[in-house]
């Protein structure tokens, strides 16, 4: 059994609302925040023959479903469970 | 002329668009479950209703675009049939890639229920020819996902092949930042694919077509789309592929 | 520690515990004590309010379903009937806003599919403090967006409601949610587990942890402890309820269904025992059949649970394939836990072995009734405000304008327009009137709908504060063209401990029944909502009254805004 | 400057309705995903005294703002910006 950590972020240019209202309140709040991006986490337990053959689904995963490429990109961890 | 309606399990707005078909125009309609498939011949015209097909929990519409009712949909639109989708069905629309671009929340984070003045951008389409060039007509919206984004070759494009069907604009038609209700870019709130047979689009036709409603601007839509089916009108002009 | 002591410690009374030994003539066992616990709570049993609650006017020829069940119904004509029903989450809501709102919407929704109704309209009864505090806006912009999210993802539009600001809430907020659907006679059905060997079967969401002895939270008042002995919180999960709600109307059209009746506070507990209770009849279940969510859940979590988005249906034996193919259209899971018995017993296994085994009518419907003495609160007769003393200010606009942008007074634009109020397409008269129209598609009629109170004159003076209630929600129908119909009540009060607010709820209660029966509009479904309170404050008595009426021809429906120059302006009333 | 991941998770026990949405769509696309879970990346950058102030700005973040304390957990990383 696999554990994946995927990390989905906005492309580089792409505006983030959500990044900019919580940029407004941590300042209002009185933290220096220069910049704020929110993302989303997904963390996915998987079956899969070998380390190799767990990174290559997750990759399918993200290409297919998990990020949208007209928006976002995505990074990834993955670790094998030990037992 | 016939129409599919179909049913994502999170559809919303499908009992009002087969509503709009079936007994405001008196028209044959049909609900298509997400399950099924269907043949680009069974149906002269495709309805993507609003809702939120999967929950939308992932993004609005990403997991709708991998039912087997769309499978069918991507071959009736490469068959030429009329594919409208409203709110929930332009963003599967634009997942599916049947569009180009894609949904952002609304800027302000918030979901809008309220109606807009639309400018029509071009009524050289199968879905709005019943309208003036210029035209301001009102319809509401109801989306929480409606700021659409596309990089900028996307965008000049869309202009240049005149796509973009409706602007959200104010009354008198002024394309303007205070207009704007999510934050779409350019103030897009409807576009075309490049055949024109495929339109998406955020605001609802579909609710504001009867009397009863007060307000039946969003008729005319469906009247345009009977007058095409119909041959009663030709499309085409804008083309300059 | 003894039983009793923990009994204690669940909130049952030394009364209470003896009735339940004698009951069962013994001891109860862990699960069974955590059973009565949340079924004697004041949230299950109304054990303070029901005999007031007897007071109301309930019976007219076009009641169909007074209270008592999931939900009231009225005929309307045209062998149509319109099911309403108002519910509280006020204090799952003052602890997670979001959520809180948004189960509140889910499980209002769950009663009226449960009658096999259409849902088809939402309504939002809110109260907070004063804006001015930074905690109120939270609670404001959570509970507006939990119910936005739930409702309009489930495609029910939210035509109207209220929001009111006072520091009297601002503690413990008020959010109180009204759903109305619509239904044709011969589909009714109700909660009722009829029929010795039907099979229990348990549909929707898996069972997870959630909000373990919410029943019981929910009748204390809010202190400092509430945070750390809060239940898990609930998640609420609208695209399951929409799934659920889709198959539940598909399956009730079947007449092999004999009862269905949602799970909300205290679970399986209270679905079993109600149900069974209902009929005469009893059940046994096996909780190792229960779908999970979690590892590792005892009998007792699986029994108290009040994970969201489950129904409990009750088919014909024989029937458990069908209803599994047709939940199987909407990826929804239906497991056969047990059966209708002939003994009365809520019977409860696990993997065969016998876990708890109580009489489902003592768990419904045996806990004590509590007879409390109201005292007539003192402030009441220290009100000597001479309107003769008041001064005419100066500047009249500008007092105007103060008052015009006062939030009571302001638009509520900012929170129905994030509620989608046009989607099903039936909105004629859209919210920012007296009351929202819908029509009612396939004929001519349109019913109105509207929920009003106004809690300040509740504590001034609960008698007339009730009446008041009730006749501005009749004329907030009237306006729009309707005749009233019928009315679904929310009572929402401090500590009924307290005498004073005894005495606040009895009067609302007599001056409510009195305008009632005098306007001739039954009260056919309601809800109460007790330990409204914190250490510092107790809420404004607040006896929410939804409200729906019938227009004949909905085309002649009226507005409130001036229609054109010229026109003549009257009036009416002293 | 310094640059904060926080990875905010619902707590054990907590329904992810969004989890099971996705674990439903990746089984229906053949993956065989045992469990999921979605949670939010909030990317931050900050101005801080030391590599320990930035620390503590974020805890200070994310309890009064960024995770809801009655449903979420947080956890999070701090690199100093490398100029
Ligand atoms: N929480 C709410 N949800 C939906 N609609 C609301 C809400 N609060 C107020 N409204 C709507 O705003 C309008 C004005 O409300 P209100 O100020 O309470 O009216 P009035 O006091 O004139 O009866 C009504 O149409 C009402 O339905």
């Amino acid at each position: 059994m696999f554990n994946a950590k995927i990390c989905i972020r906005f492309k580089n240019g792409v505006l983030d609302p959500q990044g900019a209202a919580i940029k407004g309140a941590l300042n209002h709040l009185g933290f220096e925040a220069e910049d704020v991006r929110v993302g989303k986490l997904i963390e996915v337990r998987l079956k899969a023959e070998s380390f190799d053959d767990a990174k290559a689904k997750v990759r399918m995963m993200c290409e297919k479903l998990l990020a949208n490429p007209v928006l976002e990109d995505f990074s990834f961890e993955v670790v094998e469970e030990s037992i | 002329m016939r129409c599919a309606v179909i049913v994502f399990p999170g559809s919303n707005c499908d009992v009002d668009c087969f509503h709009v078909w079936k007994d405001v125009l008196g028209q044959p309609t049909e609900y298509v479950f997400h399950k099924e498939k269907f043949s680009p011949e069974d149906f002269d015209f495709i309805i993507l209703p609003g809702g939120f097909s999967y929950g939308d929990y992932l993004r609005a519409g990403a997991i709708a675009r991998f039912s087997p009712a769309m499978e069918s949909v991507y071959k009736a639109a490469e068959k030429g049939k009329l594919i409208l989708g409203i709110c929930n069905g332009f963003q599967i629309l634009l997942e599916a890639g049947l569009l180009p671009g894609a949904m952002m929340k609304n800027r302000d984070l918030k979901f809008h229920c309220h109606d807009v003045y639309l400018k029509v951008g071009t009524t050289d389409s199968p879905f709005t020819n019943m309208y003036l060039p210029g035209e301001v007509v009102k319809m509401p919206i109801a989306h929480g996902e409606g700021n659409y984004y596309a990089d900028a070759y996307t965008i000049e494009r869309l202009k240049r092949e005149e796509r973009i069907v409706f602007y959200y604009s104010d009354e008198k038609g002024n394309i303007t930042d205070k207009a704007n209700p999510n934050g779409s870019l350019e103030n897009i709130a409807g576009i075309l694919n490049e055949e024109r047979n495929v339109l998406g689009m955020m605001p609802h036709p579909e609710r504001c077509a009867e009397e009863i409603l007060g307000n039946t601007d969003g008729k005319r839509l469906f009247l345009s789309i009977l007058e095409y089916l119909e041959g009663r009108v030709k499309i085409g002009k804008s083309r300059r592929s | 520690m003894g039983k009793a002591e923990e009994a204690k410690k669940l909130g049952l009374t030394d009364e209470e515990y003896n009735l339940i030994v004698q009951t069962l003539g013994r001891e109860p066992n862990d699960v069974e004590l955590g059973m009565y616990s949340v079924m004697w709570s004041e949230h299950c049993s109304y054990k303070n309010s029901k005999p007031l609650l007897k007071r109301f006017p309930t019976k007219a020829p076009h009641v169909l379903q007074g209270p008592g069940e999931n939900a009231g119904i009225v005929d309307i004509g045209d062998n149509l009937a319109v099911v309403l029903k108002i519910e509280s989450h006020n204090h799952p809501s003052a602890v997670e806003p979001y959520q809180g709102a948004a189960t509140g919407v889910g499980g209002i929704i769950r009663d009226i599919f449960a009658m096999g109704a259409r849902p088809i309209a939402l309504l939002d009864s809110l109260r907070f403090g004063e804006l001015d505090h930074p905690r109120v806006k939270y609670l404001l912009s959570g509970v507006v967006s939990g119910i936005a999210d739930y409702g309009n993802c489930m495609g029910i539009p939210t035509v109207g409601g209220e929001t009111y600001f006072n520091d009297a809430y601002k503690d413990n907020p008020l959010v109180n949610a009204l759903c109305v659907g619509i239904i044709r006679h011969e589909d009714i059905v109700r909660g009722k587990a009829q029929g010795l060997g039907n099979s229990v079967m348990l549909v929707g969401a898996a069972t997870g942890r959630d909000g373990i002895h919410g029943a019981s939270f929910a009748s204390e008042e809010l202190s400092e402890e509430s945070e750390s002995k809060r239940p898990s919180v609930q998640v609420g999960d609208p695209f399951m309820e929409k799934l659920l709600l889709e198959a539940c109307l598909e399956l009730l059209k079947e007449k092999w269904v004999v009862g269905i009746q949602d799970l909300g506070a205290a679970g399986l507990t209270s679905a079993c025992s109600e149900t069974a209770a209902r009929a005469g009849t009893g059940i046994e279940l096996d909780v190792a059949l229960v779908p999970r969510r979690e590892e590792g859940m005892t009998p007792y979590e699986v029994m108290l649970s009040e994970s969201q988005e489950r129904m409990l249906i009750i088919v014909e034996k024989g029937h458990e394939e069908d209803v599994k193919r047709i939940f199987g259209k909407w990826d929804l899971y239906a497991v056969k836990i047990g059966e209708v018995t002939g003994d009365g017993m809520l019977r409860v296994l696990e993997n065969g072995k016998i876990v708890a085994e109580v009489p489902a009518k003592s768990l419904a419907e045996g806990a004590p009734v509590i007879k409390r003495e109201g005292k007539r609160p003192a402030y009441m007769d220290v009100q000597d405000l001479d309107y003769s003393k008041i001064e005419i200010p100066e500047n009249l606009s500008e007092v105007l304008l103060r008052l015009l942008a006062s939030p009571n007074i302001a638009s509520k634009a900012w929170v129905y327009q994030q509620y989608d109020h046009t989607v099903r397409t039936d909105t004629v008269v859209t919210p920012g009137c007296d009351a929202a129209v819908l029509r009612i598609k396939g004929t001519k009629k349109g019913i109105a709908l509207t929920t009003d109170c106004n809690g300040l004159y509740c504590y001034l003076d609960p008698y007339e504060g009730g009446k008041q209630a009730v006749a501005e929600a009749a004329r907030n129908l009237v306006v729009t063209g309707a005749k009233p119909l019928a009315i679904t009540d929310c009572l929402n009060f401090g500590s009924p401990e307290n005498p004073e607010v005894y005495y606040q709820f009895e009067k609302c209660i007599d001056g409510i029944s009195e305008a009632a029966r005098i306007l001739e509009i039954p009260v056919v479904s309601g809800n109460v909502s007790f330990y409204n309170e914190s250490s510092s404050r107790v809420i404004f008595p607040t006896p929410v009254i939804g409200m729906v009426g019938l227009l004949e021809d909905v085309t002649k429906h009226c507005t409130m805004a001036f229609k054109n120059p010229g026109d003549i302006v009257v009036l009416l009333g002293e």
